[in-house]
């Protein structure tokens, strides 16, 4: 039985990531997760210097799901080289460096940065809802989300996949115009962006007013543009939106995704990514499935 | 070592207005200690975040393996939690965070004077935390009003206690801090959880008195384990994590020393 | 204590109404709801000829919420006029009737046959992601909603709310651009497109692919755009998306709704909408809200 | 008279692999008459959306107020249901939909030979059915196998029985239709629920015998009471409601004779 996939000439032993920003760079979850057995961990993003994000309150919860602001707090390209990918060579998972930055120079910054690590891809983050300036406003312009790949992937040593912003008319348009722009691929989607207002205090709940919507809520438009991604690009897809199952997983490689990650549900059960990866292949042997790539978009 | 399963709920009680004490079977008591809490994860599918509840007693003696929690009715987690009882599951994750005495730089010897501090639903971890120093122990607890008090005779039993009521219907009138300035303590080292006023309070009076603080933060929380950063707390110096002033509440902390903190 | 709202001139009982398309004409709740305690009853949507929908399956569930898929199946303007706005002249509520069509023109003549009708306002749907024609296509394009929206209004004798799609980057742009082009208020969220893939049969679960997701799962995305849209314009805003509770319809108040409706939730409880008119006015008496219209767009 | 309540359940019993039985009191069971169906909501906060599951058996007599439902464990709603147990509640609407005997447009007299045909998991309704017809009863039960058989004994309390399997291990080896060629059966009448293939075979048989057939029909649905329009089906004649060839199965059916509906 084949579980492994291949993004622009990498494989992976399996299609089953972490999410950006919910796992961290893999310490924390060491404890409960065998880093071992997963296709990626994709890290926090990063930025050239330290970034202290947002006030607190960061998260809130809603029904089904839950809000971020985090303001992707980070300790800057330096420490994360030194500490994190430090830590994550030693365990034999590929590494996928998530980066952020407030103008295109900062992200071409810190991908330069990450030339000579053991970063297996990059992934940048145009799409983060918490942070005024960069990420999203890059992510929601097809012009400067063609001009911003284009430039990363002049300096980029290793692959990049452009990061999604859900928060748009026309995902396809999007994937595409990364695509044409040289992407090597496109993970989709980040947040949704979404409010809570606490009508005992009558204020947002949220110190940042409005946040990132993830977890199972949002599963159905995630997998949703996955596929409107599928029909319109060449280049794998990376699919993430509420999986907190094997079957969720499934649904998002079925739509057209080469691998998945898994965020939010993380947080409820530390084990998730291990439980989406035995799921899925049970689901294979339940199915006489030998090779994954044969469901990846099968349904269209 | 944290532990991730579902406990099982031995009994549950409410203690006065709002406020439940519940004993749960789990193996995270092994592993537990004061000044620690538990995440406890709602039956709802609607409810997906950890609600965290600080540790109030370890029983590792009489039944083994079980946990004290007193909490207070909140909102719609804290309400489902007070319906359940014996017999019920209750999925856990813990026990999380450093605990009261792993901040704490000083030697604790049998001479030391602890002096804890608890205010509202910050009394019950200063319970656990009573019967394992091994020292002096004072405690003062702050109530809104006699008929809000609970746990008393528990604190009284692991040494001195003095109460503060809002109203003054019981001990002292005002807040735990008139209280400690009322009654003139003296005292090498604070332990304190409560309301942030209360702390900022703490933090100040420790300052004047030349001793430590060792307080216990609230933040939002999503992980718990520290690797979301929804939890932090600004730090007067650069925190280990991010280089910035963030201290995240569910691993750093929740007990800081006060001098860590920016109230 | 004051529950009652007013747009464009009318004044409703209190701020709640029915989500077109998910109450009918009112008639098959009418056994369980005093549709004289509605703020409004707004229709499903009507055209100018009968409309068979979409093939089945049409809804699917998800987790905290649904897709539907129907098409806007009607029996168009004749029969709706005859039948179900004779049924409504019968009650003490208000009615908004809802549009649909695949051309301008075809919506315009809705619009005029409604002129000498007891419907009190008329909502335009623009923002159906269920249909290939009209509908969406209008509710994602500012040009396009622009010419709609004026053309409209200039042969509509009841005021003229456009029913806008979440389905967009910037909805306080969209907003904006309604009422520059006239529109006496504007509703939203209509639904945010979704899919299910059935992983066994590794087809879709809908008939269409794709539909529309609705209930609680969404609310976080309605209330902020309803936030967004009320910091951009000053015509009112009527909020909807994922209301089951008088709690959920507060917090779309607060965020600059001055009306809500109920729709998904019909479907589990048929009484939602008398218990959140119900809740409304306890909130009010518990907090000593003497006003209701103090409540609106309260939070900033 | 369409109830939305918290109904509770009496009993449960699992008849055979996967099919259970479960009786509940409810006050819809005032009004339910066979062929109608009532609308279960799962307690999981995940799952909004009804699961429409025939009545089995009304009791009006010895426990009035009961309702008799049998179902087969399709997904995680009916999984949630097969695991409640005495005394457990469940939010319920009905009941709903028109019966078997609103559409009959024939008289029913005492001579009438009425064949009422159930396929798998539509064999249930055919029960109240049988018990409630005053005339000459005769019912067709498709199996997979005898393994899987339920509700032979108390169908054949209500008439003559007739039972095939696919395999061949009970009765005819076939399909109900097979069955009734091979039995030669003559009726006046067919009631029918089961698989759409299994109904498209009741309908052309019904045509070839020249009799009416009223048939359930199945399809996804939101509100249950006629108002979304989701679950609609292709019906032969202008439906009234929406002035096109839909009919709404919740509340137009889920009984159409067999010639308003296309197959
Ligand atoms: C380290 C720590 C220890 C705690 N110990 C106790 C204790 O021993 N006893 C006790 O009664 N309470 C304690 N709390 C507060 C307790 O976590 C909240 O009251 C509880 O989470 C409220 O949940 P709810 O569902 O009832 O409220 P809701 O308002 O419905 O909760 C919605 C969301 O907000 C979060 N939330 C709401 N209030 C708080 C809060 N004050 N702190 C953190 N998250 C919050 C919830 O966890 C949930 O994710 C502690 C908090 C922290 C951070
Ligand atoms: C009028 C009517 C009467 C029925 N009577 C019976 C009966 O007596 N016994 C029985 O076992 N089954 C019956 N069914 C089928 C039963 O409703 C489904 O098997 C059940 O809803 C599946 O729910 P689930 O959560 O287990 O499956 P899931 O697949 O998890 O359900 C997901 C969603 O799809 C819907 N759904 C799935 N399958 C069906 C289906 N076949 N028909 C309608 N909706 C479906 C569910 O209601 C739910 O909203 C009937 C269906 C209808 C329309
Ligand atoms: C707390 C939190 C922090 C996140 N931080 C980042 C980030 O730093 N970079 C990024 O690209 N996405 C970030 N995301 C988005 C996730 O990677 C993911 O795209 C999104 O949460 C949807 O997946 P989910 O529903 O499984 O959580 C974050 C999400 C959460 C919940
Ligand atoms: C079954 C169904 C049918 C709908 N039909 C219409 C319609 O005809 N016209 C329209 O403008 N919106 C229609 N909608 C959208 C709702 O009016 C509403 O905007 C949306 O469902 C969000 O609200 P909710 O989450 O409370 O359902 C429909 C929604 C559902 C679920
Ligand atoms: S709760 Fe995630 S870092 Fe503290
Ligand atoms: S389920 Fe809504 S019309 Fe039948």
């Amino acid at each position: 039985m084949n579980t492994s996939v291949s993004i622009a000439g990498i494989t992976f032993k399996n299609p089953v990531m972490t999410a950006s920003g919910t796992f961290g760079s893999g310490m924390e979850y060491s404890e409960f997760v065998d880093l071992n057995k997963l296709g990626a961990v994709v890290t926090k993003g990063v930025s050239l210097t330290p970034w202290s994000g947002n006030p607190t309150p960061r998260v809130a919860e809603t029904y089904g799901g839950m809000l971020n602001a985090i303001g992707l707090q980070n300790p800057g390209i330096d420490t994360f080289i030194e500490r994190d990918l430090d830590f994550l060579s030693r365990y034999d998972t590929r590494v996928i460096v998530n980066v952020c930055g407030k103008t295109t120079k900062e992200y071409v910054g810190v991908v330069e940065r990450l030339s000579d690590t053991n970063a297996d891809m990059l992934e940048i983050n145009v799409s983060c809802p918490n942070v005024k300036e960069g990420a999203i406003a890059f992510g929601q312009d097809p012009g400067a989300l063609a001009d911003i790949t284009k430039e990363i992937k002049k300096k980029a040593k290793q692959p990049v996949i452009m990061k999604l912003s859900p928060n748009v008319t026309d995902i396809a348009l999007m994937a595409k115009v990364c695509e044409d722009a040289g992407a090597d691929a496109v993970s989709m989607i980040n947040t949704i962006t979404g409010m809570k207002i606490d009508i005992n205090r009558r204020r947002f709940v949220l110190a940042n007013k409005t946040g990132g919507l993830s977890g199972p809520a949002i599963k159905p438009v995630a997998v949703r543009m996955v596929y409107q991604a599928a029909q319109a690009v060449k280049i794998p897809i990376i699919g993430m939106g509420g999986i907190a199952s094997a079957e969720d997983a499934l649904e998002f490689i079925m739509a057209g995704a080469t691998a998945v990650a898994v965020g939010a549900a993380n947080f409820r059960d530390p084990y998730t990514t291990e439980k989406v990866i035995e799921g899925i292949g049970q689901y294979m042997a339940d199915n006489k499935v030998s090779d994954i790539t044969e469901l990846i978009g099968c349904v269209r | 070592m944290k532990i991730r399963e579902k406990s099982a709920i031995i009994s549950q009680e409410c203690l006065c207005n709002g406020i439940y004490s519940m004993w749960i079977e789990t193996n995270a008591a092994e592993y537990a200690s004061s000044g620690q809490f538990i995440s406890l994860y709602s039956n709802s599918d609607a409810r997906l975040l950890p609600r965290p509840i600080s540790i109030c007693e370890i029983d590792n003696t009489i039944n083994p393996g079980r946990l004290r929690l007193v909490y207070r009715v909140a909102g719609a987690g804290t309400d489902e939690f007070s319906h359940m009882t014996a017999g019920d599951r209750l999925d856990i994750l813990g026990p999380l965070g450093n605990g009261f005495l792993a901040p704490v730089t000083e030697r604790i010897t049998p001479e030391t004077v602890a002096l804890l501090v608890g205010g509202g639903i910050g009394i019950p971890p200063m319970l656990e935390l009573a019967k394992s120093l091994q020292c002096n122990v004072m405690a003062v607890a702050g109530y809104r009003s006699d008929k809000e008090m609970f746990l008393t005779k528990e604190l009284e039993g692991a040494g001195r206690l003095i109460v503060a009521t809002d109203d003054g219907s019981f001990g002292t009138k005002g807040t735990v801090i008139d209280a400690i300035r009322a009654e003139q303590i003296k005292a090498d080292m604070i332990f304190a959880c409560g309301p942030k006023p209360m702390l900022k309070g703490i933090k100040d009076l420790a300052e004047d008195m030349g001793i430590p603080a060792y307080i216990s933060m609230e933040e939002r929380m999503a992980c718990g384990v520290g690797a979301c950063l929804g939890c932090v707390c600004e730090s007067t110096h650069i925190d280990d994590h991010s280089k910035v002033n963030n201290k995240r509440v569910c691993v750093d902390g929740p007990v800081f020393n006060a001098s860590e903190v920016e109230l």
